[in-house]
């Protein structure tokens, strides 16, 4: 199967998505002439020209929610936020149009729109820049969140979310953009909601999304090899849809959970996951559920730091082996 | 602001042409709107629904003049004071009332309450309640209709004091940046709340001329004839189907009421002698039933029997939203995922919804 | 001691701090000439004139974002938001620029702001006006959140949270407003960050905070009265900083927990409440955390449903039956 | 834009009030701006630092001309693009270097970087990465300033992109609506990455003309000279403590790099010869050089010594920023909540973090 970059995946995927369906457009600041901030719509713009792709001005809240508008009326926008920080300009717009419209309309309209873009710290880029909202988009009934870790999950993902009816918020990240996966060219959905073993083991569930996935697979690697414990490493992939049963099945099987964000630790995703698990598990649990978020802090500039600040797989392996 | 004696708007020809009927029909609908929130008002008072009742009354010729204007491309989007607009493009006074009294037969299904009034059917897109939000999707309307080629308009209504909400001015630049076809319509009707204009906004001439600045058409003037309303958003509906051009309309006019039935103080922030000089000089119904009457289109008892149909209607509708039945309790997590209510294969993969 | 409503309650902390303090100010919609869209400042803008109670524009951004520019340089804005749940159009300012700005400067500067005002459903005012955020504002670390649920609880809470030198974001509820109770006329001040035990027992222990914390004391005289079960009563009051000490007493007291929130459940505090005990009191534990909130949906507008769309003290009966 | 031959601001008394020395150090601080810049645009590619790195060079002459203009109660914020007035108000070369470099010495302990500089002592409030954020914090210093009773501004610097945030626009009416001392300057460099002006604003004469709709005063002028930007400021300054009124400035300037370091396409979005131009014709430290010499202030040689001095500030900084030491990883959950850093009785009780 060809590698491709998590980057080039979510292009292949709206570049399918606008050829199959008239009404995708995107939008977003710098998405065409200028290729996109990080490239991921390189090239669309020359190939696709001013209908489909299209660039904005710096109005997150304004543009968000004509892509809300311009939905109800039957359009799929796929809109991106430079950095899903922005977000906070637009949050109004995101909670109140998007999340509720179909609410208040008892039924009567939906918004098939897409907001992506990336959502993670990580790269000194300041604590204003690194915010990772999917738990605050999670909280909200009205709403979907994905957060893919792969080139592969990205591009089945933001498929199936760009032909979902409802308003989805697709959270990448820049430290994956230009990292490659195994992606098969003939065409291939993944469905929201649902989780993705990437490892199997017996030991030790680790459960992460986003980055944090990739985390505990190095984490995963290090156990086995190391100190003979295999653990299970299931990636959330989708919030919320959540994949609760396989949440529950993982840890039925090895009886230790230890959750991995990269999000602030106060009700975190992860939050969420413990509160299920340790409701619906209680019986099959050797030892607490065990969280590793990010330290619990406004993102720190400083590059050394920030490494030190976000999850590292040895902080995993102590944790795994505290409870191991 | 000075009464319009005689109607300089009758000769326009979007008024001339029309017919005698069509000029009832008018009256008619203005007093549709007026008598319903009467009667939403009673009901209200006798604790028949929730929430706030937020009431149009004294600003009837503004939504009707403009939703009498619209054609199968042109769309309608407004705030939380949205009674008027629904009626006027056409919404039934059941759906109206049941919503109100929170009847599963109300246009949201009891789910959304005065302030979310929807008939996407009707072209009519809300009914929203956060100041300014919806001047966003008006945008986005204006875009859509662009983007498929129809030639349109979105009419998206707003407050004298949602002229302070950011996202307008973000809007108004897109719209001109991009020439997008959308008109939007401050209703302006002296307050916001409880605070006047005066101590809410700092402009040169009026409201509307924020729009110079955008380089986007604005016109400011009297609402309370509803010709004038049709002869000035006529203009914009043009420019919209034209040029696909956008336009800022302030347009004065006033609430008899408070801000919402909750607000007791109506009284206080303005003077009785103001409310009462309007209800008398500058009624909307009252100036077009002379109007009418001087064109010899309507006597005294043909607009009594007109009242007394449009309070018949109203009756009915009272009667059918007290005996409509309240929605299930298994409804209230219904209509939140278009794909979960379908039960598509995208609604059946993973946990949508998180109590135990 | 006099009985006060919750209304006045706030309303006498305010006064008292705008007396002691010349660098108190109020700002918010309607908050002067009209006394308060809700009457909690009612009064205050006669008494003590257009300097120090001032009426805003709708403009949350612009006003919420002047009043931390304005404590950056030693005022102490006291600002209301007419409905918490409007918090969304200043979004950015709230947590870009109250949360982050003493962290991004390295500490050289602190707001000591206070923004207040109701978040809470039922009160049928549909959707958008019925946000409960408490939980995204406790996930950002440089933030401070306080929900008291009594006029006693929301004057000592309120003066703490004026004096406080760092952004504090208070939630009042409107269904309280008009409530009674006791409270001294002397001056005294309750902390941030510590809860309050408001009923004692021994069977097991209801946490909630806000108005479901006096649900969990209703319930709590049912279960006593009906069913010969005692109840601790544990309310959070402040949630950011978090008394973690009284809840992990309460349940190693108890060893059942059952939570109440009238958020929606998806990472709700109550989340982070459950995962906190799972993690610190898992041997104390006789049965899995239980969780009581808001029925997952949008706030529904229909009156008959809201009310059941909240937590009510039969459902909380229901679940501690289910588990003692 | 044209060129400004002979300086017609050369006269204007807060020009012509400068004494020599004060003339020279104009030039100096620009060329601290721009030698600084260069040296970090070095150690960013030599791996030094993370994050962005936006380079000022270009429109020294605004930032430089502006805070030379500061007294006790005049007050600066700005956008991202801040090591120019962090520089003008009298930040040291070692802490800014040093914050580049993410080291506990930097201005802000290394949290902040490039885009985060503050020295309040020096009434300079950042140093601000979301577009237009800092626009209600500008209006809050003069909020702030006005209520303490003190005669001052509020100098807010934003860019050409950033007029499209709607918090803008809420704070111009505040602003006016409140008679407070804010000035808005927004630096025109034509682009907002990689948007021209023509894509991302419409606008009647310019940008700044947005402001009239507000009733507020405001100007438009190219910039590349510090006379013309210090008489033109100098008027709003004026303004405000006299009236205490707001200013909308629109400034035309230009940046020789691309939008950031990571900006590759700057000489795709825009031409060589543009670029080249803006250097040759329009560089405002050669042109106030010219300007010097013209007054018979400064020979080349003068100015070569200047510039060594520069350089040599320029160096030591570096070195000082190498030779600092990162901050501890305990510091990273320092400079969260004032309480916690001061272990006050508010600090100590409840639970302000949450690993483990
Ligand atoms: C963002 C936001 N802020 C505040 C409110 C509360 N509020 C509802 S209506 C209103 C006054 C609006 O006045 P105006 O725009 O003039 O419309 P009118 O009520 O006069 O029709 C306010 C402050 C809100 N709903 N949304
Ligand atoms: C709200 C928000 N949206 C987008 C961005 C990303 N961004 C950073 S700078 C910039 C361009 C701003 O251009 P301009 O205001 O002209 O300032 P300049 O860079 O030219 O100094 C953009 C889009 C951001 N930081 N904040
Ligand atoms: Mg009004
Ligand atoms: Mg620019």
């Amino acid at each position: 199967m060809p590698e491709i970059t998590y980057r080039e995946a979510l292009r292949h995927a709206m570049a399918e998505e606008i050829e199959r369906d008239p009404n995708v457009v995107l939008l977003g600041e710098e998405v065409a002439e200028y290729d996109g901030a990080y490239k991921v719509t390189e090239g669309l713009w020359k190939r696709f020209g001013d209908k489909r792709v299209c660039d904005t001005p710096i109005s997150e809240a304004a543009f968000i929610g004509m892509g809300i508008g311009a939905s109800m009326l039957g359009l799929r926008p796929v809109m991106e936020l430079m950095f899903w920080s922005f977000s906070t300009v637009a949050w109004d717009q995101i909670v109140n149009n998007a999340g509720m419209v179909r609410y208040m309309s008892g039924g009567l309209i939906h918004c098939p729109i897409v907001i992506r873009g990336p959502a993670n710290g990580g790269t000194n880029v300041g604590a204003t820049h690194s915010h990772t909202p999917e738990n605050w988009i999670a909280n909200v009934p009205g709403l979907k969140v994905v957060c893919p870790a792969t080139a592969y999950d990205a591009k089945g993902l933001l498929k199936s979310a760009i032909r979902d009816n409802d308003p989805v918020m697709f959270m990448e990240n820049t430290l994956l953009y230009g990292e490659k996966w195994e992606v098969p060219n003939e065409e291939y959905l993944i469905p929201l909601g649902v989780a993705d073993l990437k490892r199997s083991g017996t030991d030790v569930s680790l459960i992460a999304h986003g980055r944090a996935a990739l985390t505990a697979l190095k984490a995963a690697e290090i156990l086995a090899a190391e100190h003979d414990i295999h653990a299970d490493v299931l990636d959330l992939r989708s919030i919320r849809p959540l994949d609760e049963e396989a949440i529950l099945q993982t840890v039925r099987k090895t009886h230790r959970a230890v959750l991995i964000e990269e999000n602030k630790p106060f009700c975190g995703v992860d939050a969420q996951i413990a509160a299920t698990i340790q409701e619906k598990c209680f019986d099959d649990l050797d030892a607490p559920v065990l969280r590793i978020s990010a330290i619990d802090a406004p993102a720190i500039y400083s590059p050394e730091l920030e490494r030190r600040q976000l999850p590292r797989p040895s902080d995993i392996v102590a944790k795994v082996l505290s409870i191991c | 602001m000075d009464p319009v004696t005689t109607c300089e708007f009758a000769s326009a020809p979007i008024n001339a042409n029309l017919q005698p009927a069509d000029k009832i029909r008018l009256l008619r609908e203005m007093l549709r709107v007026r008598r319903f929130e009467q009667a939403s008002l009673k009901h209200y008072q006798a604790g028949k629904m929730g929430g706030f009742l937020h009431l149009y009354i004294g600003q009837e010729s503004v939504a009707v003049g403009a939703c009498s204007l619209m054609g199968p491309n042109d769309h309608v989007i407004t705030a939380y004071r949205d009674h008027g607009h629904a009626l006027a493009v056409g919404m039934s006074m059941n759906e109206c009332m049941a919503e109100l009294f929170g009847k599963v037969t109300g246009c949201s299904k009891g789910k959304g309450g005065s302030m979310h009034y929807f008939a996407p059917d009707k072209n009519y897109w809300g009914g929203h309640g956060i100041v300014g939000g919806q001047t966003p999707l008006g945008l986005g309307l204006a875009y859509g209709l662009k983007y498929k080629g129809l030639t349109g308009s979105a009419l998206c209504f707003m407050g004298d004091g949602a002229v302070n909400q950011g996202c307008f001015y973000e809007s108004l630049n897109m719209a001109a940046l991009w020439n997008l076809p959308v008109i939007y319509i401050i209703e302006n009707n002296g307050y916001s709340m409880g605070t006047s204009l005066a101590r809410s906004s700092a402009y040169a001439s009026c409201l509307a001329e924020r729009a110079a600045g955008f380089g986007i058409d604005w016109d400011s003037f009297n609402g309370e004839h509803i010709y004038a309303v049709r002869a000035k958003i006529q203009t914009a509906i043009e420019r919209a189907h034209t040029l696909s051009r956008p336009t800022v309309l302030e347009i004065a006019t006033y609430r008899y009421y408070g801000h919402s039935v909750a607000d007791a103080k109506h009284k206080i922030y303005r003077s009785e002698e103001e409310i009462e000089r309007y209800k008398q000089l500058h009624d909307p119904i009252q100036i077009f039933k002379n109007q009418l009457s001087e064109e010899g289109l309507l006597t005294e008892s043909q607009y009594d029997e007109l009242d007394e149909s449009v309070l018949r209607e109203v009756e009915e509708c009272v009667a059918f939203a007290e005996a409509s039945p309240l929605p299930s309790e298994a409804s209230i997590t219904e209509d939140v995922y278009y794909e979960v209510d379908h039960q598509t294969a995208a609604g059946r993969t993973g946990r949508h919804f998180f109590n135990d």
